[in-house]
């Protein structure tokens, strides 16, 4: 059982990658993909709660996520 | 009522055009342009990047909600990825209106949310050859080959589906 | 900076590339265009007529004031005088600014002073062959000629400026 | 000693006339001239007080006049 994470901007750019699929374990939140996320190499500039997306919504920390989610580390957004 | 990312350049006259209507009295269209500076830095352009499908559809919600608020359909918005060059229009909002200060209200309130949730992000470049991206501090001031991540994501979401098929 | 009354249809694409400068991350246009319907009477054009000395004088004092207010010089400001139909532009007000916030107050400072304080009248003239002078009540709802007062009016100048020589 | 006086829009149409040459006394303020306005034929629209301008300049009714003043009766304005 998988999900998608994907990464943009500075983020893509701190962890040296635009996406990974990670392993999901019944009953994962946001946090615990997050918390994952945060310990790869490169991932001192995540902030501890970065926004998150779940298949193209914000989603919140405790959301339980399902397997075949796509879940997106959003950096803060600079568009306009 | 439409938005769309779009990979041209923005051609206000056009969005002029396609919310003409003789019901209304008010038109008021804002252009953001890349500026020359920022911060005190010269800057020399700005490269625009989005999480695509999710920016698509938080554009089209921030344009209902705007059109249920102020009461009007008549809104086209468009934001440009990719590189800019120096004056170069980033986004426009054109919003018409029978009456002018709901014009005004709906235009201001489609910028500001858009700068709010709209997942795009843009990499500024300095004449001094730094680069930073913009809102997320200087994470790598060398000037370094910039990713395109909109792209793979558009791969990896056909490698979702197939994987939930 | 930069205001005029015109006889000839507004090109908001002029205005805006008549105030585009780099130093400018926003621009903020306002048209106003003729509605077809007025507390609900069909409309059938509109005729504007204008105190012209005047209303130049007060629409740069205007521009003059949103220049100090709103700190910017890239304002430009055209209103139309004569007949129009449904849709034609009879205003409109670009600014551009470094900052969005200060280009739309600039904006709708300048459109509400514009409808305060210019000398501009406009006749509205509605599908059932009436007229009525919009914001002076309807003081004669047969169609008649119609005067044209600042054609007069530059006339009489003449008369005066010879009668003060 | 004359003021001219200009109409517009709906107070020239009750009027029938763009603008008039009026005499001036010495002394004569803009609630003078308007007065003498109002008591012409046509000038029952024009109200007590209505917006005056002199020499292209708004002015208050306790103005006193000048010889080649140019005194504009101003309609409410519908600019826009």
């Amino acid at each position: 059982m998988n999900v998608t994470v994907l990464l943009f901007a500075s983020y893509a750019e701190s962890l040296g990658k635009t996406s990974l699929v990670m392993p999901l374990n019944t009953g994962d939140t946001v946090g615990d993909v997050v918390s994952r996320i945060r310990s790869l190499p490169g991932a001192g500039t995540l902030p501890v709660e970065p926004l998150v997306a779940v298949n193209e919504r914000y989603a919140k920390r405790d959301r339980v996520l399902a397997a075949g989610d796509e879940v997106a580390i959003i950096p803060p957004v600079a568009g306009g | 009522m439409r938005s769309a990312l779009v990979d041209r350049p923005i051609d206000a006259a056009d969005l002029l055009g396609e919310i003409a209507r003789n019901a209304n009295g008010a038109t008021v269209l804002f252009v953001g342009t890349v500026r020359e500076t920022n911060q005190g830095r010269a800057v020399s352009g700005m490269e625009y990047t989005a999480y695509r499908s999710m920016a698509e559809c938080e554009m089209a919600e921030i344009l209902r909600e705007a059109s249920q608020r102020f009461a009007t359909k008549d809104i086209v918005l468009e934001h440009r990825l990719g590189t800019l060059r120096l004056g170069e229009a980033s986004v426009a909002i054109a919003v018409a209106h029978p009456h002018r200060g709901l014009a005004y209200e709906a235009s201001r309130y489609i910028i500001e949310q858009l700068k709010k949730r709209v997942p795009i992000w843009k990499l500024e470049h300095y004449i001094d050859g730094t680069r930073e991206w913009v809102g997320a501090g200087n994470v790598n001031p060398e000037p370094i080959a910039v990713h395109r991540p909109e792209v793979v994501t558009e791969e990896r979401r056909a490698v979702r589906k197939a994987e939930i098929r």
